[in-house]
């Protein structure tokens, strides 16, 4: 039976993540993600699973893919300036397809900013930090049991899709201690390709939309794996048909599994007034600052996001067929509010309550901006 | 609905956290409630002024941080200056005698100035025990968990060897307050 | 205080005990804003001079007293060795002879 | 066939360097080497960053991974340490492997973790067209030094050694027989073992330093290269432009990394597992 | 007198560098950037002037923003993987406010790509690479008249804003042999802020929107620069208001001088029916389109974004109120189209030409594009 | 006022360090090793990467630069090669410096420029509350080595040797004149010089190795290090956890790096220049 | 309106580079015309199929490949293959005799088949002088430049002691098409 | 063939002179596809056996020839010093023989 325990929330992301398979940690420790890192080093020996601190972020990230290309689930976790050097490799995992599990325990930024501080900050460079079209998925929990089970479901989809996926943490929750569910072994899912029987080493063969197959090293078929843009061999190629094939198999087949990747919350928004689009911490303000709108007549709603990479662009704009105002709350300066501007429709008022120095919101301030937002 | 909202304030930390994290697990562990401790830090690599809010509840816990605290325990004036806020009309506060001399407007709040660090050091023995005594003074004062499960957590989670100055440090926050 | 301390406090007065007031007067200049109550001045004063206190107005817990200024020599091993600045000797008089 | 045959990818071919370059030569002794241990090619796997010497693993019929310029260490070590039985061999040019890659190659070192690296030294950055690399010979006219070089260059032997390398030796394109034994040497090695190939980049070093034929340019890479004692003869100012060949180090009595992980600290966690405590 | 000459692209960017006083130069060979190094490493001697070839391209921009301090006029030029692993330094440079310019010429991404094929897919990494909360001046010349002008202003936007600024190159203008008009000196500004004289070593004290003074180091008054988040002395400082203060003061001081920064051109557009938005080298392609279109009777023009972040928001909105449909038009897929979606009205139709391929388009495909939208 | 209290900005104190920690103590001498100098502080600039040892730069009263982590050295780099005049300082821990700097550590090395690095060993990750580093010694117990340290440990001396430096040098926080003496020669020595500090932090290494004090860990720093001298006298297990103090490398004929680019290669460039050629 | 467009296409591709490199000088720094010069390359790092378009107009150009080809010159089979595209129904084709073979419809073109390389080698005694071979090809065939400015410009460009050889190069150019 | 080619002709056919043809019949194979002329092969033939020639076909100018297959004396040095896998000795017989 499933029992309601005190953990550190990243602890809860380690503890997940080895109920996920993960068999493979490689890290460079920082500022708030350490933990992870050190609960690894302690348990991942006892299962005579591998965990090395390497030089730095950059050797960790490459380690990772190394190992999840010989047949592990592998993780690695980070803060901002790790996340930043990630990049290079991020793009490495996109381009030959590679299922990897970053954490990214967001911290003040820019630069070394405020280690000891939670923001909201890097949610575009998320999507869009390593150069070149790539898709991503992130997922981003905000309660101590969605911390377990997003850790869970991205170690799935990173299976499934054969993609990098990054796991969003506040670096409040990373260091609070909190009641958490752990659910019995079997009662999640816990997904694992068997690797794919292949003719021909025609291992990026498939059609646009469908999820490439597992297909690692070791597998008494000699595979060649290449950060240079290929063809369904793998081998080198630049030929525009073929190249124009290889991008769209990798973004499409996130955008054709969109039903399968995008996971959210609605609360209150049946009848709501206003929907407060909200993720991570400031999801939890909103929550309370929802509450108690609606103690006060308020017709407020809260739209949580746990995928927030791909946006959850259908499931909003259903909302703002009836809901004609949406507030956006975040701690950065501005940058999920984009992809609400860019998504809802003209009649829909925009409002944001953004902030960037180090604070989370009280719900208190929350729910002044909803009044503010409704009157 | 039961929800208690505690702040531990003092420079450094490390013991704050320990008492919230104590706290936090009797309740959850063995008093079924909704609980989560959140500490917070400034800038200085040690000695800092660091706060640790912790909120007991029988429901589940939206924000993580303190908005209307029931409890309040400082153990030094800066942090006391940075975290008086958010306090209830009626908060029990618990400041250090030595350490805590300016508390400015104290509203209705019910103040104790006891000897904190003090009494640990000379009735427990060591400074490190500041966690349990200030268990012990939270347990006492505001009674957000059983006395019984407090001494038999304690009893669990101390060192072996330790356990006797421990349960000391128990005696030390029950007493510290009349 | 620990009992790496108490023991840097008992070696001190044990140091002292073999020694004899000095003949200069020596005087040492205290900064409690920046003492941390280390330690470090107390373990290494050949004369055992200083003495390590529990001061509850110190955040680290204790903190450095001139216990013997007779005894000190002037030899600028306490201050060489605090890493806080917290520590000087003869500082006022050697600003008269235009530094050291 | 012949029995190295079996280790090439003729599919991919023909190979991408230019007519004379080293690479093919370091290439074929590789497949040499494998095919005088007799090993399953998929119990290989041969991984690069980039450069031209980068795109050498295309060219094995083994597993064959073409990473990003200077970290193929990076992802060796997680291959290694997820597959430990594997024979994992990383070849990296003078600027893959020293400039950017620097800093993993002397980790890997003190961590004798049993990668098995072939480092290409031509000297130059070939694939960009030919600028000053960390191993490039003072003086030397680049493209980005056109007054010449004048930053000393790293001694491998010396630097990996002092990084702790177990095994650390160097050959060259000339010397095919010799090349493949000492690789052959290495892969038997059980830790981090780096095999320095001085090889001829005629068309981007030495066409800057009139030696634009590999013809001129292997010449060249005999007469700065020897056997250690005769090196030892050479007084030092003569030494200074001259390159020892041979094994330089070959410790067998430190511990390999993964070894050292799986039959040193996984016991020992469970056993503190099993006594239990808190 | 001015004279048109025969320039390679790269070869333009550094003769350019040089005229707005570029005097440190910091890089790591990378195709297709690699001969603005190379030219450099020529030059720079001649005139007393550094270059170094660093270690790798976080070396390169370490140097260039250190350099950057000591009074220089620094430059770095890289592509995609370089530019990847130039994000942590980047946010350095925002952080601590310091001017340095990153020439990025984009290739076929992600990963290694195609490091020999042009293409427009760096476009939100340059907005969004480093974490944290930032503000970016990106120019992308698409003439070789504008590879001259706009490196000059990049220098220059640089220096009055005390920030990075990332100048974008196509790979086939990067390598392109063509006629460009050198400007004479003294006919084109160039912007040098003598270093500013302080009180109390204030250096980051000023009010939101003003311009930051120039102050560095070696000017008598011995001044301290952090990664961290810091007061107006330079010092540590996670205090909430003095966070936010500085967080605003790094992004107002671009978003109260947009007129300054944003540049652009439009061609034809006064009575156009269909707006080009375009870029770089597919501006190009798009201007021959619109050319064609109009020999044909089809009222197509061309915005030619110059500054491409910030976002030149207004003077878009401005057109679209007479002008309802829009073709984004960009080698990538789908980048800068969102920043579109997100402030073009509702009823005005917004349409897309997107390839990542390493063909750059044909003015012929513009234009069937542009027949087909007007239908 | 002491003369070395012009180098130290008071107005940024306390310094945010544990009780007793070595970082204070370096400092200290650094700042005396000005004062013996007379530097004018102006013509001075410290700089360091993320770490406690990284915080040292905001109290000193001089140019100051607190940059990314492992990166100091780039940025320095910059600095001396536009002010090769200035006296530019580098402050490094041990992760910060060989971890994820390693490879600039040894580039710096490479060129001889002459930037003045003090590398504090306190053989642990401090300021991220202890977790391995490139140095803390085999066996020792971390936050990710609870079961002991497997990795050797970089022997900075040796490493920097074969790296090319000009000057290397290690002193502990025990021995405040000699380790002030040492940095004030690396300060006078033309090339890259390194000063290697022992320190201690008995918070996050002392800690998990039953060191806990200061005044403890002080006293195992003194154990375990020795004059060259007596170090030659060991046998070689037992130098395998000693660590010998002294200068080790100090080479006066090495030129330096900026002296080379501005007096070597700018002549050379401006002599093609005037003769003319396409 | 002048407007012409030139596509080179050969292996390797230094030669052709040049050659369109020269053209675009002479074009623009000696006549006064707006010019542009693009290479494109595969990946293979040596040895692979390269093409590069000249475009030479009196007005600017807008977009910099070429679009509608009125001269093409090509050493080689696989170029060929590749980059024929985009050629006028009238255009002038040129290619080595001896490397490209198989030419597939050739619809209104003037196909000239020359012994490029050979002759090259030959006549001007190094296989490197196909570029000055290339450029006078291109301009007996199209005039896009003057001859008198071709010759003044390769005396001036060629490197000191290899004049000559440059000289014949242009030669060997002006006679391969009668 | 640049002059460096030509010399490596030069000398091939000076060494093949002072050598007599060999008694076995070593048999060499070229992949023409693979040969790219680099001359390596003629210049590392103890006896001369190969020879350079200008080939309009291959991409980069040149390609090796058997020049003189009876002075073969089976060594190998060229097959194993050629960098493109363009040139076996004795390839079909050893196949027969079972591999090396
Ligand atoms: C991050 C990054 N920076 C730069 C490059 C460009 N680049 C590709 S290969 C190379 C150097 C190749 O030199 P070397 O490693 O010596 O290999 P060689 O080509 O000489 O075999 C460089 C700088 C890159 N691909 N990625
Ligand atoms: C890119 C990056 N990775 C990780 C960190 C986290 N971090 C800060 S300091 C540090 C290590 C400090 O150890 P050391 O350099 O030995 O300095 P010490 O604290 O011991 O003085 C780490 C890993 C960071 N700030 N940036
Ligand atoms: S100066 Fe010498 S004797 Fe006096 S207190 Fe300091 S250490 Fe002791
Ligand atoms: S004076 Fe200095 S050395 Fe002595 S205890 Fe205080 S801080 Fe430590
Ligand atoms: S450029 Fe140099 S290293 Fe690269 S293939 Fe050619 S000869 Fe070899
Ligand atoms: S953690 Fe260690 S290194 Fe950091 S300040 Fe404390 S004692 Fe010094
Ligand atoms: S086998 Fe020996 S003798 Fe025969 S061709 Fe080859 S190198 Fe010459
Ligand atoms: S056979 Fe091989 S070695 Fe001989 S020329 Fe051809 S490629 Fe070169
Ligand atoms: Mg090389
Ligand atoms: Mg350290």
């Amino acid at each position: 039976m499933s029992q309601r325990k005190v953990l550190q929330g990243n602890i809860i992301i380690a503890k997940a993540a080895l109920a996920a398979g993960c068999d493979f940690f490689a890290g460079y420790p920082i500022t708030p993600s350490s933990e992870i890192a050190q609960y690894m080093s302690k348990e991942m020996p006892k299962m005579e699973k591998a965990f090395i601190q390497m030089e730095d972020e950059i050797a960790s990230l490459g380690a990772c893919i190394g190992a999840s290309l010989a047949g592990k689930k592998a993780l690695t976790a980070t803060s901002g300036p790790g996340f930043s050097l990630m990049q290079e490799h991020l793009g490495f995992a996109v381009m030959a397809e590679v299922p990897v599990v970053i954490v990214n325990v967001m911290r003040g930024g820019p630069s070394t900013g405020m280690p000891t501080k939670p923001s909201q900050a890097d949610m575009m460079q998320t999507r869009w930090g390593t150069h070149g079209d790539h898709p991503i998925i992130a997922v981003y929990p905000a309660f101590s049991d969605e911390i377990f089970s997003e850790t869970v479901r991205a170690f799935n989809l990173a299976e499934k899709y054969w993609n990098p996926v990054i796991i969003l943490l506040d670096e409040v929750l990373a260091k609070a201690h909190m009641d958490v569910e752990i659910p019995e072994p079997g009662s999640y899912e816990v997904y694992w390709e068997k690797t794919h029987e292949i003719s021909d080493l025609n291992i990026y063969d498939r059609n646009i939309g469908e999820n490439p197959p597992r297909i690692d090293f070791f597998h008494s078929y000699p595979i060649h794996i290449d950060s240079l843009e290929h063809d369904a061999h793998g081998w080198p190629s630049f030929d525009a048909k073929t190249v124009d094939k290889m991008q769209k198999l990798r973004m499409e087949k996130i955008f054709y599994n969109l039903d399968d990747i995008i996971k959210y919350k609605e609360y209150f928004l049946d009848d709501a007034e206003v929907l407060v689009f909200s993720f991570g911490i400031s999801a939890r303000s909103a929550l309370a600052a929802v509450k108690m709108a609606r103690e006060q007549g308020i017709k407020a709603g809260l739209f949580q996001a746990l995928t927030v990479w791909p946006f959850p662009r259908a499931a909003l704009q259903e909302r703002f067929k009836k809901t004609k105002k949406v507030l956006t709350v975040e701690l950065n300066m501005g940058q999920m509010k984009y992809e609400i501007e860019r998504i809802a429709p003209p009649d829909v008022k925009k409002q944001t309550l953004l902030r960037a120095n180090g604070l989370p919101f009280s719900p208190g301030e929350v729910l002044e901006t909803i009044k503010e937002f409704v009157k | 609905m039961m929800k208690i909202e505690i702040r531990y304030g003092a420079v450094g930390g490390q013991g704050i956290i320990t008492a919230g994290a104590l706290l936090v697990d009797i309740a959850v562990e063995m008093e079924n409630k909704f609980a989560i401790e959140s500490p917070t830090y400034t800038a200085a690599v040690r000695g800092g002024p660091t706060k640790v809010d912790v909120i007991i509840s029988d429901e589940p816990i939206d924000f993580p941080h303190a908005q209307a605290i029931d409890f309040f325990l400082c153990t030094d004036q800066k942090p006391y200056d940075i975290y008086k806020e958010r306090l209830k009309d009626d908060a029990i506060v618990v400041v250090d005698s030595h350490l805590v001399r300016e508390l400015g407007d104290t509203r209705n709040w019910k103040v104790y100035h006891v000897p904190i660090i003090n009494e640990t050091k000379v009735g427990a023995g060591n400074v490190v025990l500041t966690s349990v005594v200030s268990l012990a003074l939270t347990q006492k004062m505001t009674n957000v968990i059983s006395y019984d499960n407090m001494v038999a957590h304690i009893k669990h989670w101390a060192p072996k060897g330790s356990v006797e100055m421990n349960m000391k440090a128990i005696e030390v926050g029950m007493n510290l307050i009349k | 205080m620990e009992k790496e301390e108490l023991k840097a406090n008992q070696d001190a007065l044990e140091r002292r005990a073999k020694k004899k007031p000095s003949a200069k007067n020596n005087k040492l200049t205290m900064v409690p804003l920046y003492c941390k109550g280390c330690g470090l001045c107390v373990h290494i004063c050949p004369t055992g001079t200083l003495q390590l206190y529990d001061d509850p107005k110190n955040k680290f817990g204790a903190s450095v007293k001139i216990d013997a200024p007779d005894f000190c020599i002037g030899c600028k091993m306490c201050e060489l060795q605090c890493p806080d600045f917290a520590l000087f000797v003869n500082y006022e008089e050697e600003k008269k002879e235009g530094g050291q | 066939m012949r029995d190295y045959e079996k280790y090439i990818r003729y599919r991919t071919f023909p190979t991408p360097w230019c007519p004379g370059c080293g690479d093919g030569v370091i290439l074929k002794s590789i497949a040499m080497a494998f095919a005088e241990l007799k090993l399953d090619p998929d119990d290989i796997i041969v991984i690069a960053g980039i450069g031209c010497s980068g795109r050498m693993p295309t060219y094995f019929n083994t597993n064959t991974l073409h990473t990003t310029h200077g970290r193929a260490l990076t992802f060796a070590t997680g291959i290694k340490l997820a597959k430990p039985e594997k024979l994992v061999v990383v070849v990296s040019g003078d600027g893959d492997a020293t400039a950017i890659g620097g800093n993993h190659l002397i980790h890997a070192a003190r961590r004798n973790i049993g990668i098995k690296m072939i480092l290409i030294n031509n000297g130059i950055y070939g694939m960009t067209g030919g600028q000053v690399s960390p191993l490039t010979p003072p003086k030397f006219f680049t493209e980005t030094t056109p007054y010449g070089n004048i930053e000393p260059h790293f001694r491998i032997r010396m630097l990996l050694s002092a990084a702790e390398a177990s095994f650390v030796a160097r050959e060259t394109v000339n010397r095919l027989a010799q090349l493949k034994q000492v690789i052959k040497k290495s892969f038997l090695h059980k830790g981090f073992s780096v095999v320095e190939v001085m090889s001829n980049c005629h068309v981007n070093l030495g066409r800057r330093n009139k030696m634009k034929s590999p013809l001129v340019m292997t010449e060249y890479i005999k007469d700065i290269t020897m056997s250690m004692a005769d090196f030892e003869k050479l007084s030092p100012e003569e030494q200074e432009s001259k390159y020892p060949l041979g094994i330089f180090v070959e410790n067998t009595q430190r511990p390999e990394y993964t070894d050292l992980y799986y039959n040193q600290i996984v016991p020992a966690a469970q056993q503190a597992d099993a006594k239990g405590g808190k």
